[in-house]
């Protein structure tokens, strides 16, 4: 067993010292009618030979931006990962490491920490940020809650332009907490309606929730959206499901936000069917003890070298238990990491860089769709990597149509708004070259280009 | 070999990364929009971002590096050819909203780890969404109210041991429960329990084995009472590995229990996660799992959504799939009789260890050890505390166990070997501590001034928590 | 220029250092007739994603035993490499290190070397091993050098059923120092005949070299040659191409081979079509200050401290120049580290059940393919995982026929013999399951079983 | 940590491999030819094996670890994504036997990397095979000699200058060849090689820029001189990082040379090899390279063997492929311009250290460096030699220089830091660098107890050669 040292003759001495005569033996405490009187069903151990066969076998049933041209996104994007953050990830000081609770073998983990919440208060203009928390969509939640700690205030306007996965995700977290949720419509440009928003808005909101940008790719209004939450005394808690986007964009701090949430998958992290992400968490100065979430801090030891320490725990829940700002007890510490090196390759130019990469092709892709006979683009606001398409033909007809000819052209809107079955959401990235755009384009034209 | 921050090595101009020509032409957007540049970002060569990490890395102590004994935590050799697995170019490049019918090996791969975890665990339905060990229980418990609701009933009360971890009790409020407590001699009796229930309880959190390393051997009555008191019983999974073929939760009368991958399953815990935490639930709770829950017909895999009683989701998207492959991955490579043999070397390194160290090293509570032991500082000489014991072991090149939990043993140590170690590392490792009792009695300052041999000593983290300094600054 | 970190004011400061003008006067000693006037015709800088796109276009231009079903050996061999190995390779205190010159920070590299030349030992049955050599063939050139000095004899034979770019590159490397190779002939059962070697066998005869398996797969009587050429006073050299053969057989230092030399590619190294690959070379206790290549030895510091030194260098060209052992100045350092990986993953029992899984797999082989019309074994030698396959309708026509049905069969002798244009060397290894086996007899078959 | 060999972690029955179920009947081999057991080897676990290895490396400094300045070495910055290109699996698992049609993606590669060092060099053929610069070395001397003896010529002498690697002299030996070393004064003139040169003489060897740095300027008439006089010119292409882009050996006069792919095409030197060391070669010599040689015909590839005056095989297959892999990837990423930064860097790099130590350190040979300066021992006080300085700068993090090389001085100490340190590094370095010297001075024993941060200190040499242990035994 290649995973177990155990030699017959080590079991019988360690048997011998324990005291008992049998591995049975050590599990006595356990009731006979406990007991498991059969073989779990789960076959033969594999082979590693055998495994790497099998994964294969069922990698090779999906599709991926290796066998199809794609232009998913959706809250999760297809951007490229440089060789360098699997070689340093893999370093198994970091992988297999636990969390740095001993501060004097771990300021490697420490250390990069302290370098990722840095990365993220800059990119979002914001004073703190936490160590990660699972994702977007769970983030965007922690932040409902913490804005109800907060403003001491029970109601919650949710753009209905937010990813729908994470106004359901704030749902469930809020499911028994007795809080108002509500929905804030859109308007034509696909953002957050400001007329609505204002009648919305009253001295019981403890915040609103909208996207930059939002679901539909299109870049909202922040200011406005901040001066109107702060009149009434609530929170702009924004959220950024696509952070390529700050390479660009005004930070959301400039802009106005108190929190700033969003998915860091696009920093490096694979798309890996779903997961493991990374949900970034940043707040202003004045709320670092009611963040969620763990934090590093920097501190000197007794010789008064620099160092870095979990700090402020007493907000957490192995400390203050149903006290605790949330029962978050780990970090996405191994995709922090990624993004970690992956920002600081990229760096002040690369980022822009690629932001620039991922508008002019996705610009380019709205005119040429735009231009097409039966295809619109039928929200007006400006948009960054994702755009919505409507097909006079309905979506999915065209979508199975591109799928023939190996592309996976957007995901369908009717998947979460019933009623939108024409309508899909395009995405495209630096990885995506023209000839792929081109090809797109020529397959939703029927071919007949 | 120091190492500045980022920041402090950057150096205008630099980068470390490439991109095509761009091969369409430039776009801009609305002036108003756009921010001058992201200020404070480094400037790096790859060379430079290459050695910062590696040499930040050194810093760190792994499970590759050493023993790792930390107790609860389950730190097991996390094995390569799973990485390999999870990096497989069509596991990895996988979007999550492709079309189900073009994700079918992601699909067969997830439903086959259900199928894995309910035989293992002995519930009939298994969600693998939940991302960490705590929001698999928050999922368990809101599964738990939401059947409750479903009855009409809104109780409001969840029972938790004392011994429970501090995640039990901050999802019991993140489910607008409200905490009792209950004390337990090392190991919960019926009789304790059963004077708690009552009609306004909604649960009961257990752990089993519990944080001492024991088994809830009146688990089976415990389960009885709470259930006849119209209650369900929630069962936190982080010490499954001490049962694995051995018993299964499902079998006791438990309603919900979450798995930690990255602790029984092997998935590495990368510096504090990504983890995942899939639940397993009775079949009257199944339809309250989050959605979405993979589902098989005819050989065709496909994402439930429309689950009318479902709690909803638990975050974007089904969960970590990136850790599920690794788990996978594991459950297969082991196979069944596998998983029995690593919970059997696992405790009986446990034993082991509990049976060297016993003469030496106080242990509160005596009934038989399962995966894990707990000791406490009281036997220790020279004024030493588990702190200072902990921080020696480092300068012995160990990771410490887990110091002062569970919080019902003063001064505990709490360390859990796992079955990945030879009776050669356990030896050496049992030596250390015997050694380091020792030099408490006769030089206790090896013990107050460790450790040494790290790069930092002891770090002043009152002054950290009481000033925080959390980003870099010019 | 992500590998160059220059920004253009760390090149001003610089240059006012050095007291220069331009980057240009740095090269002014170099005549201005000499300096290259244009550009390199290279082409543009690819981007690293540019980059991977393209040799991933090239990679899918190569038949492997991963698109199809492979039988090739003849010297290199499609062996299961475990993930660990390239997992600890890809640390960068192995990778990127140099030749470990200051042992004080090389104990990494110097510690597993020493544990190599040990396994090597161990293996082979010899009393020391270097460090390695180049691969097999080269290996085998540096054995017959060795051999001359040793013996100051200049009379060499050789077993024409060695390698043949074994012996082409014994022959190149022979090819100005006035020495007689002679090739001595194989009988029917495939190995070296005996009875022309003793007929060859003289007393100006330095070394008789022979392979173990040899190219054909059959295993040689090295007891009867090691007598035969010993009493002539002269060496015996054993070329191992297989290895993992070792698992099974008596070792070459047990049958009185007196230099073993031979390619460890299946100690975990991939195929890489052809290299890097690892020659290891091992000898008797006399000849080791005689043996060419790098050695690593215990010692201990200062301290008493055990560790690891390279040692014996006055054999080597930095020291002795013109009289050094060989030019050879370096090991194929990451590639022996595969290997003793390897061989500590596998160990004892592994060594051993890898080895039986060839034998098995190619006797199953052996006979299915024997009990087909028109097909048959020509050789009657015992072998271990490859064999000679005789097609009456002719090797090409049958291996065009396999490849059409996505198998490699092997690998024709015509290639390498003349006349042998029925024949074909056919290698089965633990990678061919039972299934790809009864598939490619059926293909010999003509597909109408 | 200190770390046991593997053999003394070894336990009777542990093994860290998997095979499949064996899906045939099993076979035997006639007794007599069967071995008892591989006697010795080592017995151990996956987890057992990890960390052997993963302890054993952190004992090692790479160039990821830190600045490296090994002179003649070029050891520069080895970039990730070739590690990644060399293990595509179409490349990594390709059997070299593979027939030519279904490996064209491996010839196109090779093809393409043949045309760019024939671009880079001047030389119009080239061949990939040898192993590694030395084994380049052999193949162009013995390329050399075929040529000769071609002409019915049996020269028997080579000239070889006092600078030149130890290599040079044994590989000419190796091709049956006399040395006459010729002295140079730093750089070789065309008076010493027209004194030495005569009908006896086959060829000159010569490293240009040569091993102290400095670029030999009259190479053009060395080379006319040694042509008018009926013989050839080698060329170690070792120093090639000063000159890409900027001029061209083949552009010289020069008949051979080989490359370093380890060197200036940044693979990695992997702790002593592999390496790789293609071979350019004049028109002339064309018909005499090694075979195979990749030859392409309207766009397919194919490995050419059958080539009458080639010198035959310089080992089996056709060459470090994997390398080739990695150096291929390095010049398309590099394009042409930047090879020639990266040159131009080199050369900057190591003049600006020549400039910032010259005033302390002594500098023997004063002509402008290239890309490596060789300074002298002479200058350091407290009774300090090379030897001490480079001990002692491990301690300040770096590894050292290479030392006692080039012969022509005494006491040398040899820098060449390459392009990829940023001026940040170098500056670290140089100010490490007379921080040493000032240390000479006032506390010699600095220098001469070093290394004291290293897990072991100054070893036993003269023990080691005096009494060889060069295998565990138990």
């Amino acid at each position: 067993m290649r995973y177990i040292p155990h030699t017959a003759e080590d079991v019988r001495q360690m048997l011998e010292t324990v005291g008992v005569t049998s591995v049975d033996d050590l599990f006595a405490e356990i009731p006979s009618s406990l007991r498991l009187r059969r073989s779990l069903a789960l076959g033969e151990p594999l082979a590693e030979s055998e495994l790497l066969k099998k994964i294969r076998r069922l990698a090779a049933q999906n599709a991926t931006a290796d066998t199809h041209a794609s232009f998913l996104g959706g809250g999760a994007y297809n951007h490229f990962i440089p060789a360098v953050i699997d070689q340093l990830i893999s370093r198994s000081e970091f992988y297999t490491a636990y969390t740095p609770y001993q501060p004097e073998i771990s300021q490697g983990t420490l250390q990069a920490i302290y370098e990722y919440q840095t990365l993220i208060c800059q990119l979002t203009g914001m004073d703190a940020a936490n160590a990660s928390m699972y994702d977007g969509a769970s983030g965007c939640a922690e932040a409902v809650l913490m804005a109800v700690r907060a403003t001491g205030r029970r109601r919650i306007l949710l753009s209905s332009a937010l990813h729908p996965e994470y106004l359901a995700t704030v749902r469930t977290y809020c499911r028994y907490l007795d809080l108002d949720l509500i929905e804030v419509p859109c308007d034509a440009g696909g953002g957050t309606d400001g007329a609505a928003l204002l009648r919305l808005l009253d001295d019981r909101t403890a915040a609103l929730v909208s996207g930059y940008p939002n679901f539909f790719g299109v870049i909202e209004d922040l200011s406005a959206q901040a001066a109107a939450v702060h009149a009434v005394g609530g929170r702009l808690v924004t959220v950024v499901q696509e952070p390529i986007a700050l390479g660009l964009l005004k930070s959301p701090g400039e802009l106005g936000a108190d929190i700033v949430v969003g998915e860091g998958q696009s920093f490096g992290i694979p798309l890996s069917y779903g997961g493991p992400y990374l949900g970034f968490f940043a707040v202003r100065q004045g709320d670092i003890r009611s963040m969620p979430g763990r934090l590093v801090g920097q501190t000197c030891d007794r010789e008064g070298r620099r160092g870095f320490v979990l700090t402020l725990a007493t907000r957490e829940q192995h400390i203050r238990r149903e006290k605790a700002t949330s029962n978050i007890c780990s970090n996405q510490g191994l995709c922090a990491l990624m993004a970690t090196i992956y920002l600081a390759l990229l760096g002040k130019a690369g980022i822009r860089e690629v932001a620039g990469h991922n508008l002019a092709k996705a610009e380019y892709a709205k005119g040429k769709i735009a231009a097409l006979p039966g295809f619109s683009l039928p929200l007006s606001g400006t948009t960054f990597n994702e755009f919505v398409v409507e097909a006079d033909e309905g979506a999915a007809v065209v979508l199975e149509r591109l799928e023939k000819e190996g592309i996976l052209g957007g995901i369908p809107l009717q998947r979460y708004f019933a009623g939108m079955d024409k309508r899909f959401l395009v995405c495209v990235t630096e990885q995506n070259s023209r000839e792929e755009i081109d090809a797109l384009v020529s397959a939703l034209a029927g071919g007949k280009q | 070999l120091n190492e500045k921050l980022l920041f402090e090595h950057s150096d205008a101009g630099r980068k470390g990364y490439s991109l095509p020509r761009l091969d369409v032409p430039p776009a801009r957007l609305p002036a108003a929009l756009v921010r001058e540049e992201v200020s404070g970002f480094p400037e790096l060569s790859e060379v430079d971002v290459v050695r910062h990490f590696t040499r930040l890395s050194t810093w760190n102590y792994g499970v590759d590096s050493g023993f790792y004994p930390l107790g609860s935590c389950t730190m097991k050799y996390n094995p390569k050819v799973n990485e390999v697995a999870a990096r497989t170019p069509g596991m990895a490049a996988a979007h999550p909203s492709t079309p189900d019918h073009l994700s079918q090996g992601a699909l067969a791969l997830m439903h086959d780890l259900q199928e894995a975890l309910a035989e293992i665990s002995g519930f009939p339905a298994v969600t693998l969404q939940p991302a960490a060990g705590a929001h698999g229980e928050l999922a368990g418990m809101l599964m738990i109210r939401a059947w409750h609701e479903a009855q009409g009933n809104s109780r409001k009360k969840v029972l938790i041991p004392d011994t429970a971890h501090g995640t039990n009790p901050a999802t019991a409020a993140l489910c607008g429960y409200e905490v009792v407590p209950i004390a337990s001699d090392g190991v919960l009796s019926a009789a304790a329990v059963a004077a708690a229930m009552g009609g306004e309880v909604a649960a009961l959190m257990i752990t089993n084995p519990n944080t001492l390393g024991l088994f809830e051997a009146q688990i089976r009555e415990i389960c009885q009472i709470i259930h006849d008191g119209g209650g369900l019983v929630y069962c936190d999974g982080a010490n499954l590995n001490a049962l694995m073929g051995i018993a299964r939760p499902g079998d006791m009368g438990i309603d919900v229990m979450h798995f930690n991958l990255h602790k029984t399953f092997s998935t590495p815990h990368g510096g504090g996660g990504p983890g995942s935490g899939p639940v397993g639930v009775t079949a009257v709770l199944a339809p309250f799992l989050p959605v979405p829950v993979v589902v098989e017909e005819q050989g065709t895999y496909r994402l439930e959504v429309d689950r009318p009683l479902s709690i909803g989701r638990m975050k974007a998207f089904g969960g970590h799939f990136g850790i599920m492959v690794r788990a996978w991955a594991y459950i297969r490579s082991m196979g069944g009789e596998g998983l029995k043999r690593a919970s059997e070397m696992a405790v009986l390194n446990a034993n082991y260890i509990r049976a060297r160290l016993e003469g030496t090293y106080h242990l509160p509570y005596t009934a038989r050890s399962l995966h894990e032991v707990v000791f406490s500082d009281r036997d220790l000489g020279g004024n030493c505390h588990t702190l200072d014991l902990a921080k020696r072991l480092i300068d012995y090149g160990y990771h410490p166990p887990t110091i002062y939990f569970p919080l019902v043993v003063k001064g505990a140590i709490m360390i859990e070997p796992t079955e990945t170690e030879s009776k050669e590392v356990i030896d050496e490792f049992c030596d250390a501590m015997l050694s380091i009792a020792a030099e408490a009695g006769e030089n206790p300052d090896l013990l107050h001034q460790a450790p040494k041999k790290t790069r930092v000593g002891r770090m002043d983290e009152t002054g950290a928590a009481r000033k925080p300094r959390l980003k870099w600054e010019k």
